[in-house]
């Protein structure tokens, strides 16, 4: 029976909690609801890991675990296919603690909570389908439905130019899902080379069987589709209009998990089942996303919107997840998913804070702020200390994802992609540039508004939100190898598919 | 002098054609309707000649062109119906009333 | 007795940190300096027990045929990148590194108590945020203490890194002050563009030789170089690329020219801090690096020059600026870069086959002689500003009499630094001549010359200080600081004058076997000529107020002018960072970035739209248009497709 | 003379006895019951419906192969049963409006010989069959188009559709002519055989004007001009009817004229030619549809361009294709029919149908505005809901041809869904973002049971026939059963 | 080679057919129009004579020119005076009248001319075309058969019937 894997319930609760906030009938009930309903997500996370580790402490080196597939759709032998790896443990993980968060830092949502909270736990469930499928099409329809309430999320909760920006991020990721789409029929009618179609990753994996000219053509399809949402250069103008209009816990959600959705797929479909392709065409998508690492980061440094920044930010540090990918290494590719983590992490907890602030203040501009660390040092100390992470501070996981992937692509033969790797280097000091921009501008130096000295510091449950983002900032920060080992496994087939090139 | 099946294709052609252009030119809404009769009775042409001299063993284009012929007078009473009404509402027949709905 | 016990020396600082930082607004202000205090303390206890075992404990392995050993008390995998390359956090224990742990916990020690005075107001109450400034303390010291016995270059990269948040963090303790915020984010930025440096200078070097770890690197350093098999790359060999990068690393750490910039200004932070961090340690971790891979660095010839030259011009550049300097603070901080220069320098000249490498020796001497009176130096200045509540040199004059320990210490620490017998600089300083003049003449010179200035410039300060005028300080009548200030005072300055006795060349030389120190006369005459002409001519020129000095600037305007705005160093950064960087960069990248990525997708959607209004004359409401298009429709689809077949 | 043929085709009687009854029930019966009569009609048509999908008798082909039943013939019934089951629901309430009490037993009448021409046109495998049925199918609709006496709109859109309609029965009947000359039948299978390996000028041309007659019916472009000005000017429940029942049976004849006829010249011509509509369908429906306020006219054009996406189906020519042609049109059904009951039942309660009108409609009217913005979201293929699959599904059957070619016409569609989303979106927007207007938004009200049934039966639909996978497998046995279809591949 | 009858008589129904189409659309007055579609319909007539479907030709006269016609003459007075000659056409629209027309008659007649046995002579030999064969093609149900198309026709013809009353009835 489909009830008894239990990665099955990391979409049956979210659809629980959904069906629970249809029926609730005022605010209280709805966060009761939620709250249960991520906490119990976060328990399930937890034991999976759990779980996990113990089986591949026995010694069950499969590819992936608790696999199982139910037919769907008979005629295309579309299954609904579930399994995990050690990198899909670690987003369903990352996953668990953002809507945790995210839940939190929407405590005071208004108006319409039920509503908002509905789509919130909709996104969630396309985000966790996502990461527990390992057939094609269950994973492209996850995809597509995490990615739709984002445009009502901005468009009815958003602020400053929301309906632009909730159109034009719609209509950006969709056109990329409309790439991706193409790339996974394509896929699926050269998956086998006898006529057993399948949608199965690991079938097709194993079957190896596109041949290498529709390869140069699904490669790109599929990569560039899932690009998008990771914000490769030149497709990366979505982030900061979403993020700037998107409010706090959906822009956390969204870069916190949405854009990791991105880099996953491009390494577990684009990469994964089209390594030849993958080894011929890296160089393109590899100079596009260095530009995307450099350049984001100097867009940051001249925006004045907080959320501006920190989109730009985004920019910078998802191309380095899809950069890491395309070096195609085990090493790289660990410090990707690393980033992938470390990134959700912190944007997460920068956008909870950034929201916070200017839930008090009504103003995202810098210039028009000052001197905040006197009036709230509780959320002064937190920006900061997410600013730190951010730029790389060690004890923080920027650093060491970043430095995974620095020694991971230095690691590559070819001259070409270290010189590359350098030039991703300097973006450390970049980020380091506007960072301490920001917090100068904004939490030092004197007051800039005196209405700003009536505001209040962080309440409980806004607290919790932060502190829970920034626990696992540090953890990740100061116990790499623990993840890294989940991780690190994980890389085996693909470097194999990799290498038989 | 040989009757061939050109010759005979050549008028309903033209019929077809004058059919054609009464519709794109005429205003008035009946002598559009009687525009498109032309066209029919040019298909209804084309079908008996076709048979009688491609396939005289046969009789189906003869029946097509029966079965037309009634099709045709079902259309033309419907469409007259409706002419009709049009003028009930806007007193007159001319094609140019009916723009109201447009882009 | 082993040394694993020497993890708490990393330990306490941490909890101490940790505990500060997240309860510290639940405790008083004074409980949290008291409680930092005593945890440095037994932090320092510690240290100098694991560093005393070191050097004369019991045979533990310390020494195999006269040579010290380097230990690895204990390491935890932390991260591994692949199978070699593995970052461990661990403990090395070597004569540098228990150098190290002596000198960071002394002066971070002294420097935590005296900070309990230093801190409070004039009513005498503890500054806000005291709580925050002591974990901050802390974690300073830890990271300077991971930084120094970090057994392979990434657990060095990583502390090192710390180590700059951690100058960060205090440089900006003030931080409603906007002099002190740019300050805080200037010293970062501009340490970390240096650890870009640094960062693919460790990629580089582990690109090639597969591992990161310093014994590794430095017990075969021919074989490790061989490993990049003579890969060059722009004309070099990629080993100098790689190990000039990591001393860019260091020199970014260590303020020499060109990054030296930051340095200055951090002085914005509070005095204690600019004399534990910005004098005794942090700015050494520069000369710790080249020390620590001192055995690759003399196989690579050219990037030895470049470490010569850099110093050797950066000593003399900044104490060309520090003679006309009129900040108290800044004249230290220049004297700072002057004479890490030295250590530098003397680096930069070692080589082994050159008396035993003295070089190395005298540059790790000067760095823990050095620490001890920039410390003194530092903190005499802390209490003078704290007494007149000024920077400047201006406010002050004649402070002798008001405060007499302030004035005897700090005059210990000018003849220290100027290198007059027997105080502590002297030993050192004349070490590093000679090595100089081993290698060539023309630094031994440049360096002696150098060296006078130095003396010039600090009895320039004292006089201008403790001398020169007396003006009237009103009814707030400076005085000596109260006992937790005057105490470290008054260590430091018995150290830094029995400093220079200590046989060091013992303890610490570059293949760490004993080392004899035998003093070259000739050039220890001639430096202490050069130092006591320096002092009689500053003597002369400021010891009462007169105009001489203000003649000579106005003789020498344009150099005077230059030399006191740095020779427009700051301006030239300044221009690069924000004409080129922001304008010319950042700014055009955002605009392109709104008008061509963006607009081009807007435009795509007004293409749509315009495109949606353009055709809507198609649907003109006439049916024989329609019929027309359908018409038209039909036959052009027949016609094109024959066409095409045909 | 085997008059038990008739007999093998139930559906057909069973619609015929189903217009009997309706029509006896309205001449008949007295006055008092006669406003059950849509009721009745409803449950009448119901029971045929669920009688249907019990009869499903073996294929068979009759009349000398001029009529051919087989299991996909059955499927596109069942399917435009329910929608025409779901438009009667809708209707009720209109067609018991006092205006419409007069001629509300003509309305189903006539609704009824609709069906029964697709029908024909479903199963007909013979020209004049075809053009019966066709005809059957357009002429009644006229009728119904003008029903709003009173709406001068009403008229227009009557000789409008009237006009083009004869006119492309005319081109159509010419190209017929063509045909006949070449193949000397009008049997489907005939004229294959006749044809096979034939590509001359003639055929060319034939071809173009079938398609050109076809199109009309399902609006492609460029013979979809009428549609937008047809759609506004009919009454809603019309409307709506117009827009899936005719153009699902005309999808499914086309398909068959051309596979079954015109199989043979498929990678010749008219590959090459439907290739060139559904692009130009595809990119002007959608450039059209972006600036539409009007709902019923931007429904219209966003028909127009789901034909495209229909279209598709046809040129992947195999079983895949087919099988997912119907399916889009039973998606299709259920999210227009939901997009036009919304329309409708506040069009009878206020009268408003401009976009603008709807802003804010979220405030007063949650579950008009959540059905509406679930057919939304179907209509753009967005996951969980049916049009995703649908969407899927129509793609992967084009490219199981393997086709580079059509390779590329998928992206170009693919990409015009982006377009698409936009339009849709809008709708959305205006819901559920933006504030109400001046005149304030409609206000709450009570839409009547039937409305709110039909709704349902939408809704239900919309999110259920995706996931339930079972109906596609249904439509793929049904297609692969008909591969007799397919014999000139 | 035919007789000379009916070549003379395919002269005069082509040239009729020719002019009074040509008339029929060209005529400014409404009714001249439908005067000159009689004519038309009887030269069509008259070549299903020459073809020797007779019944056809019956019904075509019948049908057509009997009943339509008889409709159109009504219509014609109902909407307006007959007698009333309309604007004259904008030269644009004939133009674009003239195009579409000229357009078709190159593509169709391009695509006849090239079909193969365009040119072949009508065969004499006699063909079943008695009501008897029509009568009893019409109700057969075999192949060549036309009882279904025959009673779905009147399933259409009845809807029009129902259409034609509710659109006109006034209420």
């Amino acid at each position: 029976m489909i009830w008894e894997n239990i990665l099955i319930y990391f979409v049956v609760i979210p659809v629980l909690t959904l069906a629970g906030l249809a029926i609730c009938k005022n605010i209280k009930q709805v966060r009761a609801v939620s709250v249960i309903g991520a906490t119990v997500l976060m328990a399930l996370g937890v034991y999976l890991l759990v779980e996990f580790l113990q089986l591949r402490a026995a010694g069950v080196a499969d590819e992936m675990l608790f696999c199982g597939d139910w037919m769907w759709f008979e005629p295309m032998n579309i299954k609904l296919s579930l399994g995990v790896d050690g990198i899909s443990v670690a987003m369903l993980l990352l996953s668990c603690v953002i809507v945790f968060a995210g839940v939190f830092a929407s405590w005071n949502m208004d108006p319409l909570p039920r509503e908002y909270f509905m789509w919130f736990w909709l996104l969630s469930t396309g985000v966790f389908g996502f990461f527990i499928a390992i057939d094609l099409f269950t994973m492209f329809m996850f995809y597509e439905v995490a990615l739709i309430p984002m445009y009502l999320l901005i468009g009815v909760w958003g602020s400053g130019n929301k309906n632009y920006s909730a159109m034009k991020l719609t209509l950006m990721l969709m056109g990329a899902s409309a790439l991706l789409m193409l790339g996974i029929i394509g896929v699926y009618f050269h998956s086998s080379a006898d006529g057993n179609l399948t949608m199965n990753l690991l079938e097709i994996a194993r079957n190896n069987a596109i041949p290498h000219e529709w390869q140069y053509f699904l490669f790109p399809m599929t990569f560039v589709g899932f690009g998008v949402l990771g914000a490769m250069f030149p497709f990366h103008t979505w982030s900061p209009d979403g993020h700037a209009s998107a409010p706090t816990a959906v822009s956390m959600l969204h870069a916190g998990v949405l854009m990791k959705l991105g880099g996953y797929g491009c390494f577990r479909i684009a990469i994964y089942l089209m390594p030849h392709a993958a080894n011929e065409l890296a160089w393109i998508f590899l100079v596009l996303t260095g530009i995307s690492v450099v350049y984001g980061a100097f867009s940051a440094c001249v925006q004045t919107d907080l959320k501006y920044i920190n989109a730009y930010s985004s920019v910078s540090h998802c191309g380095m997840v899809l950069f890491a990918i395309l070096m195609l290494n085990t090493t790289a590719m660990t410090g990707a998913i690393m980033q992938m983590l470390s990134h959700g992490l912190m944007t997460a907890l920068f956008f909870a804070l950034i929201g916070m602030i200017y839930g008090r203040t009504h103003t995202r501009d810098i210039r028009k702020m000052g001197g905040l660390m006197q009036i709230m040092p509780f959320l002064g100390v937190g920006y900061v200390i997410a600013g730190l992470a951010n730029l790389g501070l060690p004890g923080f996981s920027g650093f060491v994802a970043e430095m995974t992937i620095f020694v991971g692509s230095f690691a590559h033969a070819d001259l070409f992609h270290r010189v590359l790797t350098i030039m991703a280097c300097t973006a450390i000091v970049i980020t380091a540039v506007y960072i301490l921009r920001v917090v100068g501008k904004m939490l030092y130096g004197p007051v800039h508004d005196e209405h700003h000295r009536t505001l209040t510091d962080a309440v409980w449950h806004e607290k919790f939100a932060v502190i829970t983002l920034i626990v696992c900032v540090a953890g990740l920060g100061c116990f790499p190898n623990f993840f890294n080992e989940i991780i690190y496994d994980s890389f085996a087939p693909i470097i194999k598919a990799l290498g038989a090139f | 002098m040989d009757l061939t099946l050109l010759m005979y294709l050549i008028p309903s052609l033209i019929m077809f054609c004058c059919g054609v252009y009464g519709f794109i030119t005429r205003k008035n809404m009946i002598a559009i309707l009687i525009s498109l009769e032309l066209m029919l009775n040019a298909v209804d042409i084309n079908f008996v000649v076709f048979n009688r001299f491609l396939f005289p063993g046969e009789m189906e284009g003869m029946f097509f062109s029966l079965f037309a012929i009634a099709i045709a007078a079902a259309e033309t009473a419907l469409v007259i119906a409706i002419i009709i009404n049009v003028f009930r509402m806007a007193k007159n027949i001319d094609i140019r009333e009916l723009t109201k709905m447009k882009f | 007795m082993d040394f694993s016990y020497s993890y708490l020396v990393l330990v306490l600082p941490l909890i101490t940190f940790l505990f500060l930082g997240l309860m510290g607004t639940r405790l008083s202000r004074k409980t949290a300096g008291v409680i930092g205090t005593a945890m440095m303390g037994v932090a320092a206890v510690i240290a100098y027990s694991v560093a005393l075992e070191y050097f004369f404990g019991a045979d533990q392995g310390q020494i195999v045929d006269g040579i010290r050993q380097q230990i690895i008390a204990w390491d935890l995998t932390w991260l591994e990148f692949t199978e070699n390359l593995v970052i461990k956090v661990g403990f090395l224990l070597d004569p540098i590194s228990a150098m190290m742990l002596i000198v960071i916990t002394t002066v971070s020690f002294l420097v935590h108590l005296y900070s309990l005075g230093y801190m409070q107001d004039h009513e005498h109450k503890y500054e806000k945020g005291l709580q925050r400034y002591y974990a901050f303390l802390s974690l300073f010291t830890l990271s300077m203490l991971g930084l120094v016995v970090a057994p392979n270059i990434f657990q060095m990269y990583i502390f090192w890194e710390l180590v700059g948040v951690s100058s960060y963090l205090l440089i900006g303790f003030y931080y409603t002050l906007p002099a002190a915020v740019s300050a805080s984010k200037k010293a970062f930025i501009v340490t970390r563009f240096a650890d870009l440096g640094f960062l693919i200078g460790i990629l580089l070097l582990s690109f090639y030789t597969q591992t990161f770890d310093f014994i590794t690197l430095t017990s075969n350093p021919t074989a490790a170089i061989a490993t990049a098999g003579g890969a060059t790359f722009m004309g070099c060999s990629v080993m100098a690329w790689a190990l000039t990068l990591i001393f860019m690393g260091g020199a970014g750490k260590s303020a020499m020219f060109p990054l030296h910039i930051w340095l200055p200004d951090a002085m914005e932070g509070p005095t204690p801090v600019s004399a534990l961090i910005h004098a005794a340690t942090m700015v050494v971790a520069g000369v710790f690096l080249v020390a620590r891979l001192f055995p690759l660095y003399c196989l690579e010839e050219g990037t030895m020059t470049v470490i010569t030259v850099i110093g050797a011009f950066t000593a003399f550049y900044a104490a060309a600026v520090a003679c006309v300097q009129s900040d108290i603070k800044r004249v230290l901080a220049f004297s700072t870069i002057s004479q890490i220069a030295f250590m530098i320098t003397s680096l930069g000249v070692a080589r082994p086959e050159l008396h035993e490498g003295v070089g190395y020796m005298a540059s790790m001497f000067h760095l823990f002689t050095h620490a001890m009176f920039k410390a003194l130096l530092f903190l005499c200045a802390g209490a003078i500003i704290h007494a007149v509540h000024s920077n400047e040199m201006s406010a002050m004059g004649g402070l002798r009499k008001y405060m007499p320990i302030c004035n005897i210490a700090f005059l210990i620490g000018c003849l220290a630094i100027a290198g007059i017998p027997p105080f502590a600089g002297f030993f050192s300083k004349d070490e590093i001549l000679v090595a100089a003049f081993e290698q060539n003449t023309f630094w031994g010179i440049w360096m002696m010359l150098v060296a006078g200035m130095t003396a010039f410039y600090m009895f320039r300060l004292y006089y201008k200080i403790f001398w020169w005028n007396n003006p009237d300080y009103g009814h707030h009548t400076p005085h000596d600081a109260p006992m937790t200030m005057s105490l470290p005072l008054i260590i430091l300055s018995l150290v830094s004058i029995v400093a220079g006795l200590i046989p060091f060349g013992e303890f610490v030389s570059w293949n760490r076997a004993d080392y004899h120190i035998h003093l070259n006369m000739t050039v220890a005459v001639s430096s202490v000529a050069v130092a006591v002409v320096a002092i009689l001519l500053a003597t002369k020129l400021y010891l009462k107020e007169n105009s001489a000095p203000a003649k000579m600037a106005n003789a020498f305007k344009g150099l005077w002018t230059a030399a006191y705005h740095r020779f427009y160093m700051d301006e030239l950064y300044q221009f690069i960072t924000h004409k080129i960087i922001f304008e010319r960069v950042s700014r055009p990248l955002a605009w392109f970035d709104r008008q061509i990525v963006d607009g081009s997708l807007n435009g795509l959607a007004n293409i749509a739209n315009s495109a949606s209004y353009a055709i809507r004359k198609l649907q003109s409401g006439s049916i024989q248009s329609y019929v027309y298009v359908y018409l038209i429709g039909a036959l052009l689809l027949a016609a094109v497709t024959v066409i095409c077949l045909i | 003379m085997d008059y038990s043929q008739f007999l093998s085709m139930p559906q057909e009687i069973g619609l015929v006895a189903v217009f009997l009854l309706v029509f006896l029930y309205d001449t008949f019966m007295s006055k008092k019951v006669q406003n059950a009569l849509p009721v009745f009609t409803c449950v009448v048509f119901g029971l045929f419906t669920i009688a249907n999908v019990f009869f499903c008798e073996e294929s068979c082909s009759i009349f000398g192969g001029m009529f051919e039943n087989t299991q996909a013939t059955v499927a596109i019934k069942a399917i435009l049963n329910i929608g025409m089951l779901i438009v009667l629901i809708q209707s009720v309430k209109w067609a018991n409006s006092e205006y419409m009490t007069v001629r509300r037993g003509e309305f189903y009448e006539l609704l009824l010989i609709t069906l029964f021409g697709m029908y024909f046109m479903i199963s007909a495998r013979h020209f004049l069959m075809f053009v019966i049925g066709l005809e059957t199918a357009s002429l009644p609709l006229a009728a119904l188009i003008a029903f709003e006496k009173n709406r001068y709109e009403s008229h227009e859109a009557a000789a409008k559709y009237m006009f083009t309609a004869i006119f492309s029965s005319a081109i159509f009947m010419m190209g017929l002519s063509f045909v006949y000359a070449l193949s000397g039948s009008l049997y489907f299978s005939d004229i294959a055989a006749m044809i096979f390996g034939e590509s001359s000028t003639l055929l060319i041309v034939a071809l173009a004007f079938v398609i050109a007659g076809v199109g009309f019916k399902l609006s492609l472009v460029p013979f979809h001009l009428w549609t937008a000005d047809v759609y506004q000017g009919a009454p809603t429940p019309v409307t709506g009817y117009l827009s899936v029942i005719s153009k699902g049976a005309a999808a499914f004849g086309f398909m068959v004229i051309l596979v079954q006829v015109f199989g043979s010249v498929y990678t010749v011509a008219w590959k090459w030619m439907m290739y060139a509509l559904i692009v130009l369908t595809i990119i002007l429906g959608n450039l059209f549809a972006i600036r539409q306020r009007n709902m019923k006219r931007f429904l219209a054009f966003s028909s127009v361009s789901q034909a495209g996406y229909i279209m598709l189906g046809v040129v992947a020519a195999n079983e895949m294709g087919l099988a997912s042609l119907m399916y889009y049109v039973l998606v299709y059904v259920l999210s227009n029919l939901a997009a036009f009951g919304v329309i409708g039942a506040i069009e009878n309660k206020t009268g408003k149908v401009m976009m603008s009108d709807y802003d804010g409609l979220r405030s007063t009217n949650p579950w008009l505005s959540f059905a509406m913005m679930l057919a939304m979201f179907s209509l753009a293929g967005i996951p969980p809901f049916a049009g995703f699959f649908s969407k899927f599904f129509i793609f992967a059957g084009a490219l199981s041809t393997g086709d580079v070619a059509l390779y590329v016409l998928v992206l170009i569609a693919l990409l015009n869904t982006i377009i698409s989303l936009y339009y849709y979106l809008l709708v959305v927007k205006a819901m559920f973002i933006n504030k109400p207007g001046e005149n304030g938004a409609i206000e709450t009200f009570k839409s009547a049971c039937s409305e709110r049934l039909a709704m349902i039966v939408c809704v239900l639909g919309i999110m259920l026939v995706g996931i339930v996978s079972c109906i596609y497998t249904y439509l793929v046995d049904a297609a692969e059963t008909s591969s007799a279809l397919f014999n000139i591949f | 080679m035919e007789s000379v009858g009916n070549i003379i008589m395919y002269f005069i129904i082509a040239l009729a057919i020719i002019v009074f189409s040509v008339l029929t659309v060209t005529t400014g007055k409404i009714l001249r129009a439908a005067t000159y579609l009689l004519f038309v319909l009887f030269a069509t007539a008259g070549i299903y004579f020459q073809m020797d479907y007779e019944f056809l030709g019956a019904v075509q006269i019948a049908v057509y020119a009997g009943g339509i016609l008889v409709l159109f003459v009504f219509a014609i007075f109902l909407t307006g005076k007959p007698g009333q000659s309309s604007e004259p056409l904008e030269s644009a629209k004939k133009k674009i009248g003239l195009s579409a027309a000229v357009l078709g008659a190159l593509v169709c007649g391009y695509a006849l001319f090239t079909k193969a046995g365009i040119c072949s002579a009508l065969v004499s030999q006699p063909i079943d075309v008695t009501i008897n064969s029509i009568g009893s093609m019409l109700l057969s149900t075999e192949k060549f058969g036309y009882l279904l198309p025959f009673e779905a026709i009147s399933i259409l013809l009845l809807a029009c019937i129902i259409g034609g009353i509710v659109i006109a009835r006034k209420r």
